[in-house]
């Protein structure tokens, strides 16, 4: 039926265009009478009115989108009513997605490097050029025998793109294929792999839930999908009848925290300590959803496994986690601990939120126990898979690639170690991005490197090494709309199109159930631009042999429809519609077959897929059990037996001392700006940046009344933030609602490339930051980098 | 809370303060009607210069206005 | 004849800005250079900001208000009462519009509105080639009359309208397709964007409208009560 | 044929016909500055508005402060001539044509400012094609244009005569085109007894008719901002406060333009310490009704608090306009001490020896460079060492003792330099009205209700353009005085026939300018006293 309303608002919508016609004989209002003039002002309009359904790629929300093109322009971005992420609304970066498009920045033409590394000068060439070279450069490779030397960096991927990218990689015969989700997301899909057994993000049903405890999931402002947990904290608060609570743990208010009911100012990096109290006074009080622990958990009373006895989370926690010990940790009082903890267990459904980007989880393997520790506390009242509580992801059925064909060369590549240590190097890191640049100036060899969606430069903390690194590299291939910070380095910059002029799906995420949504081009592509996907399928095909073999298909638009031909609905639906899902999801009842396929354990490797959530983590045990102590302590931890494997506070091992570096950094990510790099070569975006400080077009670095006054800094001076690591000059906010040791900075400013509205704006406080890699996980250490401020 | 427009005194006035031109007539008016009163007393100054008095005077006193203009 | 009304629910606004700039591209405001926007000249006819005469408290009590303003559209409005040649203008539903083409940039309206929801163009807008291709081509014109998305010239004041032309563009449809106009088939391009669904619009005149049920909540108030302008634009109140 | 005395020719009439050096130069470098007036606006209406300093939400500044302040002056000028002229105010005499010119090109300077101010200046005319008269920018209109065709018309009825005059005593080799003017100006005066009745009943009733209109000038132009709902707008008291501001304005104006125009034209002998005392005391009293508004208008804010309306007092009390808002009150006390506390000082004071300028000078020194020290707090390096030394309290007693020495050792100075003192006052009450402007119109524009606090900076643009609009008024005033003499002779020589003749029971008839039969003067250069 969803269905049947759509088409209909396309028919109307289609319809414009005869009116357009019929509008200009319409006579105007008539004004009051008692203008003597008789006005008849006509409205006007374009001839041809058309719109066109895709989908945003400014944030990892995935929105839904109807372009309204106007004579064959672009001329309005409304969110799409029929998209279940967004609902018909549109955030600003949405709404300014025109500027992307039309952006006078925009590369044009294929380039190749004709200066020194680095020093602006290219030359135009054609797209048969770039692909007989990079085509030539790979199959080398490959006759070398080192086609591992290859690799690819890819930013935010949706849809079948990032598999699309694995497979090119398998196929050329490079394990090498590398996203830059330990950026961001991955702290928190670790802390759900290593509890309930699915490797995601959870998603949380703020619309049914009473109570969201954020643990700095910074939910109105940033966050995997960040859409759709401002419309699920609205509905939950004035949708219904009854309104929800909302609590935020954070050492920033931010926007979050001044509409949350409470706003809980915690010591940086101590979350785990927090919520393993929280857990404390559930367990203590009997609060618990005991039925689910004792059957559907794992590891929550003491247990022995071949005559071992081993400590279960329960009395792991009441030893160590008393509230009252627990208010030294994290500055939050023990009463507060223990009120939260029963209004959040008496409310329920309620959630307890992770962090995505932005929180103050990560920055050791402690960040990884954190999260647990949090996500534990849904389970402990029992909130797996049920409305109002954790949801997990469910896809649509894609039609499985064909098989690779034989071929010895790239299995032999395949079996080489990655290049960024995941699995290797940081036995629990599915990517660690960030890590490349180490691994290359420490000797690691690549041949070719492709940045796809990319900006290492300016996105990872410590961005500079990768300029050292990048002159490691003989040859280093970007796609980008813009010349960003990292693709001025390269040697080959291939313009890709934006997203609003070429084909790409989108798998829908943050609601539980499948969907799928479709970028189309809007457009034609304004500029001599091809998709990246395309250029690959090119690359391939120019190769030929096996690599050719693998890629059968014409163009990506093809290879989409072969991998969405079984969703339940014809490409041409898909693309009139812009967004497919089955409706009728219903939560798993515990236990049963879809409990065990979908919901709890069947992304685990080794541990047993029972169903069973893991308080005491057992896929951790599989992984580190064969680590000698000090080899455990290398990895950062500080305790041995049991306790590595059961959620607990590791204190953050911060960078710079104490007295000389007295504040915590903390770089946010705004609604205005966004996580995506070409936003900031949005002028409309970078106009409203500063909205919450009174800024405008230049970053800032927000400090507490307190602080500022010992450092006799006022609002608006210019200071340097420094940090062992490095020094950036910015302007001093005022902003009540910070802890007083810690300072932020925006995220997103400071490039030094991209474009006229980007290059040279503000400062950018990764630059700053250690550029460690945490020892465990590969995650990137955003939060434990300390500084010091002082007026420049 | 507005005038009463159903008062026809009120509506009037309403009318008049609303309506687009007035203004500019009442200044026009107000502008010429001025110009004509200056002209006018212009033209009676220049007409006296027609009154047969002999004699002039480069300044008046007070007692000007009590003499019967002849000498 | 419908008396159009805007509810914006304070609680569920997340201060995202989305209304600011859905704003910005139905109605083609300029963005101004850096420089201008420093000085205070940015034009965006439904800003977002923190509101400001509020006692924030000091850490850890403290809390700031966000505030989301497009024009009032007050049924007593000031700015119309100043403006010396009629520029502005109240429409019988209600809607306050302004005329570029008759303005004469006297800058009285700015000065008389309390809300700061006028603003002026102290330059002509520029849009850097290519981005004038966004531009909005609606427009109402003809007999010395320009409204709308019409980018404006230089000098000239120019204000949120609730998006008369998406009313007209309304109109013309309904009457395209030989029917009667509905209240529901327009709304302005904030409220379609908001990104909290805070927003509401509708015919105040019609008792059972979702804006009518909403004014008369107890959460339910008018910016600046006090100055006698009667707002169509309502807010209701956070956290009560 | 109208005759005049040698030596009223020699002061009044030849000077318009002889330029000197100074002339020349003063009138160039007075082109040059409007010149530059002219590019910058040129400049303005090309590019836009945004060249001036004005933003959201300052959306008036400068312009609108000088519109304001120059149309005060205008106040000068005829209400002050017309309530003499009323009141039967025999010292009026010499003066009231200075008053009047200053009206008329003050009111042409300040709707020039409005013209400035203008976004489209070029829809200039729809003020009268779509006027509203509902806009309090209507009745200004009005009230404007009604003020200055009565004021060109005040200042032209008494010219006629001194026109034929001029006509008639023109010197050899003065410039056809001159001869030519006069006549026309003259509008054939003969000076017969109908003509003077007839002028005089004119300009009698024009002196009444004017009063009203200008109290309606600046009565509105504060409506302009009154019936607005900005706060510290919004206030009752402020059309007669605008008014009395006019004429205080005015008067220092006038105190200026008839001590240029008694030094240049060496017209000692006829504009004298008298007009300079009377004048003055006028001048005090609308200083202390001044004050006393002042006092009403901020002490109604600072007693209710409004929420809305007591930021904007506070920028002023203590906030960013505390230093244009101090200034303006310093000067304006400082203007009122030397007023009036020359009049109470005892003549003894002349005798001693301490009270002489220098000794003035040097304690006033002292009190301002203490006043200094405070004004300029965290300071770093040699200043800081030198203050270590001198906590506030002492400098607070060393700038208040100082002060008041100093004040005191001037007094007797000023009582014998009265004309000095005027001019002092008129400097002082000058820039404190042009500030008080500045005070009423920017921290409420800086200072709305919901929008974050902001700043306003006048840009080059707006600097320049008052310097030329003050360039064009004293142009014009100069330009003016070259054609036309600046004391109304036959005013002057009315007032001395009636001064003369005080106390005798007859009033006599003026002395009849008919040529008794030859061409030589009926009486001889008998010099007046006056």
């Amino acid at each position: 039926m969803a269905h049947f309303t759509r088409r209909q608002f396309l028919k109307i919508s289609g319809a414009t265009a005869g009116v357009a016609a019929v509008a200009g004989a319409v006579p105007g209002l008539t004004r009051r009478s008692s203008t003597i003039e008789a006005a008849t002002p006509q409205f006007q309009t374009s001839g041809e009115d058309v719109i066109v359904p895709t989908v945003c790629l400014l944030c990892p929300s995935g929105c839904g989108m109807l372009a309204r093109v106007a004579d064959g322009r672009v001329v309005k971005m409304e969110g799409s009513p029929m998209h279940p992420i967004n609902l018909g609304a549109l955030c600003p970066k949405g709404q300014a997605s025109l500027e992307l498009l039309y952006n006078p920045d925009r590369l044009k033409n294929p380039l190749r490097r004709s200066g020194e590394r680095g020093s602006g000068q290219w030359r135009e060439i054609t797209w048969d050029e770039a692909i007989t070279e990079v085509a030539q450069r790979l199959n080398d490779l490959r006759q070398a025998g080192h086609p591992e030397q290859a690799a690819l960096l890819y930013g935010e991927t949706r849809g079948q793109l990032r598999s699309f990218f694995d497979r090119f990689m398998q196929a050329v015969g490079s394990p090498n294929a590398i996203s830059k989700d330990s950026l961001n997301v991955e702290a928190a899909k670790l802390a759900t792999y290593y509890t309930q057994g699915i490797y995601n993000f959870p998603n949380y049903d703020l619309e049914n839930s009473n109570y969201i405890l954020s643990f700095g999931a910074n939910l109105l402002e940033a966050g995997p999908w960040v859409q759709r947990t401002v419309a699920g904290q609205s509905y939950m608060r004035r949708g219904r009848a009854t309104r929800g609570k909302i609590v935020v743990i954070d050492p920033r208010q931010g926007i979050t925290g001044a509409k949350a009911d409470e706003w809980i100012p915690i010591v940086p990096g101590t979350d785990a300590a927090l919520a393993l109290g929280m857990a404390h006074v559930l367990i203590k009080a009997g609060l618990i959803d005991f039925e689910f622990v004792h059957e559907y958990g794992f590891g929550f009373e003491d247990f022995s496994t071949d005559g071992v006895k081993h400590k279960g989370f329960k009395n792991f926690v009441l030893e160590n986690y008393d509230p009252r010990k627990v208010e030294k940790i994290t500055g939050v009082p023990a009463t507060t601990i223990s009120r939260l903890t029963g209004e959040f267990a008496k409310n329920q459904p309620g959630v307890a939120m992770l962090a995505g980007k932005g929180g103050m989880l990560n920055g050791s393997i402690g960040g990884l126990y954190a999260g647990m520790a949090v996500h534990m506390l849904n389970a402990l009242v029992g909130n797996i898979d049920k409305p109002g509580g954790v949801q997990t992801q469910r896809y649509m059925p894609c039609t499985s690639w064909p098989e690779l064909s034989s071929d010895p060369v790239a299995e032999a590549g395949r079996q080489q170690q990655r290049l960024d240590g995941a699995g290797s190097e940081y036995p629990l890191a599915r990517h660690a991005y960030q890590a490349v640049a180490d691994h290359v100036l420490n000797g690691a060899s690549v041949d070719t490197l492709f940045l796809t969606g990319a900006n290492p430069v300016f996105e990872a903390p410590g961005g500079q090494r990768f300029i050292d690194a990048f002159s490691k590299i003989p040859f280093i291939v970007s796609f980008a709309s813009f010349m960003d910070d990292s693709a001025q380095y390269a040697d080959l910059v291939l313009p890709e199109p934006t997203f609003l002029e070429r084909w790409q799906d989108d798998h829908i995420e943050g609601i539980g159930y499948p969907g799928i949504a479709l970028r189309q081009p809007v457009i034609e592509p304004l500029y001599n631009t091809m998709n990246t996907a395309d250029f690959f399928l090119r690359v391939a095909q120019t190769m030929g042999g096996p690599v050719a073999a693998a890629f059968p298909w014409g163009s990506y638009e093809e290879v989409l429809q072969y991998r969405l031909q079984n969703i339940g609905t014809d490409w041409d639906t898909l693309k009139e519609l812009g967004v497919w899902m089955v409706p009728g999801y219903h939560p798993a009842r515990r236990g049963n077959e879809r409990w065990v396929q979908e919901v709890v354990g069947s992304d685990r490797l080794s541990a047993p897929r029972d169903g069973r959530f893991d308080f005491y983590a057992r896929e951790l045990s599989c992984a580190l059990d064969a680590l000698s102590p000090e080899q455990l302590a290398a990895l950062g931890l500080s305790v041995t037996g049991d306790a590595v494997y059961l959620p607990h506070y590791e204190a953050p091992p911060y960078q710079g001392d104490a007295n000389d570096y007295p504040l915590h950094l903390n770089v946010i990510t705004l609604m205005s700006l966004g996580p995506v790099s070409a936003a900031a070569n949005m002028p409309t975006l970078m106009e409203i940046s500063g909205m919450t400080v009174g800024e405008t077009w230049r970053g800032w670095v927000e400090m507490n009344p307190e602080t500022a006054r010992k450092h006799f800094l006022q609002k608006d001076d210019e200071v340097v933030v420094e940090s062992p690591f490095g020094r950036v000059q910015t302007r001093l906010k005022i902003v009540p609602g910070l802890r007083p040791d810690t300072v932020n900075m925006p995220y997103n400013f400071g490039h030094t490339a991209g474009g006229r509205y980007a290059k040279n704006r503000g400062a950018n406080g990764l630059t700053v930051m250690s550029g460690q890699t945490e020892p465990a996980t590969g995650l990137a250490a955003f939060t434990n980098t300390r500084v010091r401020v002082r007026k420049a | 809370m507005n005038f009463p427009l159903d008062n026809p005194f009120y509506h009037f006035v309403y009318q008049l303060i609303n309506t687009a031109g007035i203004g500019g007539l009442i200044v026009i008016v107000e502008t010429i009607l001025i110009l004509i009163a200056v002209a006018l007393s212009l033209r009676g100054i220049t007409n006296g210069a027609k009154v047969d008095e002999p004699e002039v005077y480069a300044y008046p006193t007070p007692a000007l206005h009590h003499h019967n203009g002849q000498d | 004849m419908p008396k159009w009304s805007m509810v914006i629910d304070l609680e569920k606004c997340v201060a995202c800005q989305a209304c600011s700039i859905a704003c910005r591209f139905e109605n083609n405001t300029p963005v101004v250079s850096p420089e201008l926007a420093w000085e205070g000249r940015e034009m965006r006819w439904n800003d977002v900001f923190p509101a400001p005469h509020e006692e924030s408290g000091d850490y850890p009590n403290t809390k700031t208000h966000y505030l989301t303003r497009p024009c009032m559209h007050c049924e007593n409005p000031p700015c119309i009462k100043v403006c010396p040649v009629q520029a502005t203008f109240i429409d019988e539903e209600g809607l306050v519009r302004q005329n570029y083409a008759r303005c004469i940039g006297c800058r009285y309206c700015t000065v008389a509105c309390p809300y700061g929801v006028r603003y002026f163009n102290w330059f002509a807008p520029e849009f850097e080639s290519p981005l004038e291709q966004h531009l909005n081509p609606d427009k109402i014109e003809g007999r010395g009359d320009l409204e709308g998305p019409a980018v404006r010239p230089k000098g000239v004041v120019e204000k949120c309208t609730y998006c008369v032309h998406r009313l007209r563009k309304a109109h013309a449809r309904a009457e395209a397709e030989g029917r009667d106009f509905r209240p529901d088939e327009y709304m302005p391009a904030c409220v379609q964007t908001c990104t909290g669904k805070a927003r509401f619009f509708g015919d105040m005149n019609d008792p059972d409208s979702t804006v009518s049920r909403l004014a008369e909540s107890d959460r339910a108030f008018r910016l600046l009560e006090e100055v006698g302008t009667h707002p169509k634009t309502i807010y209701l109140q956070e956290g009560k | 044929m109208l005759r005049i005395s040698k030596h009223d020719r020699e002061i009044l009439l030849d000077p318009l016909f002889h330029a000197g050096r100074k002339f020349y130069l003063m009138i160039s470098v007075l082109i040059l500055i409007m010149l530059w007036g002219l590019i910058m606006y040129v400049r303005q209406f090309v590019l836009g508005l945004g060249t001036t300093g004005m933003e959201r939400p300052a959306y008036w500044g400068m312009y609108m402060v000088n519109f304001i302040f120059f149309i005060g002056i205008s106040h000068a000028g005829t209400l002050i001539s017309a309530i003499l002229r009323v009141s039967n105010a025999e010292w009026r005499r010499p003066i009231t044509r200075i008053a009047e010119a200053i009206t008329a090109f003050a009111l042409i300077v300040g709707t020039l400012q409005i013209i400035f101010d203008l976004g489209r200046p070029d829809r200039i005319l729809y003020l009268f094609r779509f006027g509203r008269l509902q806009s309090p920018l209507l009745w200004d209109a009005v009230s404007v244009t009604a003020y200055f065709l009565g004021s060109l018309t005040y200042l032209y009825l008494p010219i006629i005569p001194d026109a034929a005059l001029l006509r008639d005593n023109i010197p050899e080799g003065a410039p056809a085109w001159r001869q030519r003017l006069y006549k026309l100006m003259a509008l054939g005066w003969r000076g017969n007894r109908t003509q003077w009745l007839r002028l005089e009943k004119m300009i009698a009733v024009m002196a009444v008719l004017i009063i009203p209109v200008a109290v309606s000038v600046h009565t509105v132009i504060s409506w302009i901002l009154a019936t607005t709902v900005q706060p510290g707008w919004h206030s009752t008291v402020f059309g007669p406060y605008f008014v009395v501001g006019a004429i205080f304005s005015g008067i220092g104006a006038l105190f200026i333009a008839m001590t240029a125009a008694r030094r240049s034209f060496h017209l000692e002998e006829y504009i004298t310490e008298r007009q300079y005392r009377n004048l003055g005391y006028i001048f005090i009293t609308m200083a202390a009704i001044w004050f006393y508004f002042t006092y009403a208008e901020h002490m109604t804010q600072a007693a209710g608090q409004l929420t809305a309306e007591f930021p904007v007092l506070a920028s002023k009390l203590w906030g960013e306009f505390s230093f244009t808002f101090w200034t303006m009150v310093v000067i304006m006390i400082m203007a009122f001490i030397v007023l009036v506390f020359p009049l109470l000082t005892p003549d003894s004071w002349q005798r001693s020896r301490v009270f002489r300028p220098r000794f003035a000078l040097a304690n006033g020194v002292v009190s301002v460079l203490a006043i200094l020290a405070l004004l300029v707090p965290q300071t770093q390096g040699v200043t800081a060492d030198l203050l270590s030394g001198l906590p506030s309290p002492t400098l607070r007693i060393v700038a208040g003792v100082f002060g008041t020495v100093a004040i005191l050792s001037i007094l007797p100075w000023l009582k014998s330099h009265i004309i000095d003192a005027m001019i002092i006052a008129s400097g002082f009450v000058l820039v404190g009205m042009w500030l008080e402007r500045w005070n009423i119109v920017v921290p409420t524009m800086t200072h709305p209700r919901l929008m974050p606090v902001g700043l306003y900076t006048p840009s080059l643009t707006e600097w320049s353009l008052f310097a030329a609009s003050t360039a064009l008024f004293i142009f014009l005033f100069v330009l003016f005085f070259k054609l036309i003499p600046a004391v109304s002779v036959w005013e002057v020589r009315e007032g001395r026939v009636i001064d003369e003749t005080r106390d005798s029971a007859q009033m006599p008839l003026p002395e009849s300018s008919r040529p008794p039969g030859g061409l030589q003067p009926a009486f001889g250069d008998n010099e007046p006293t006056y």
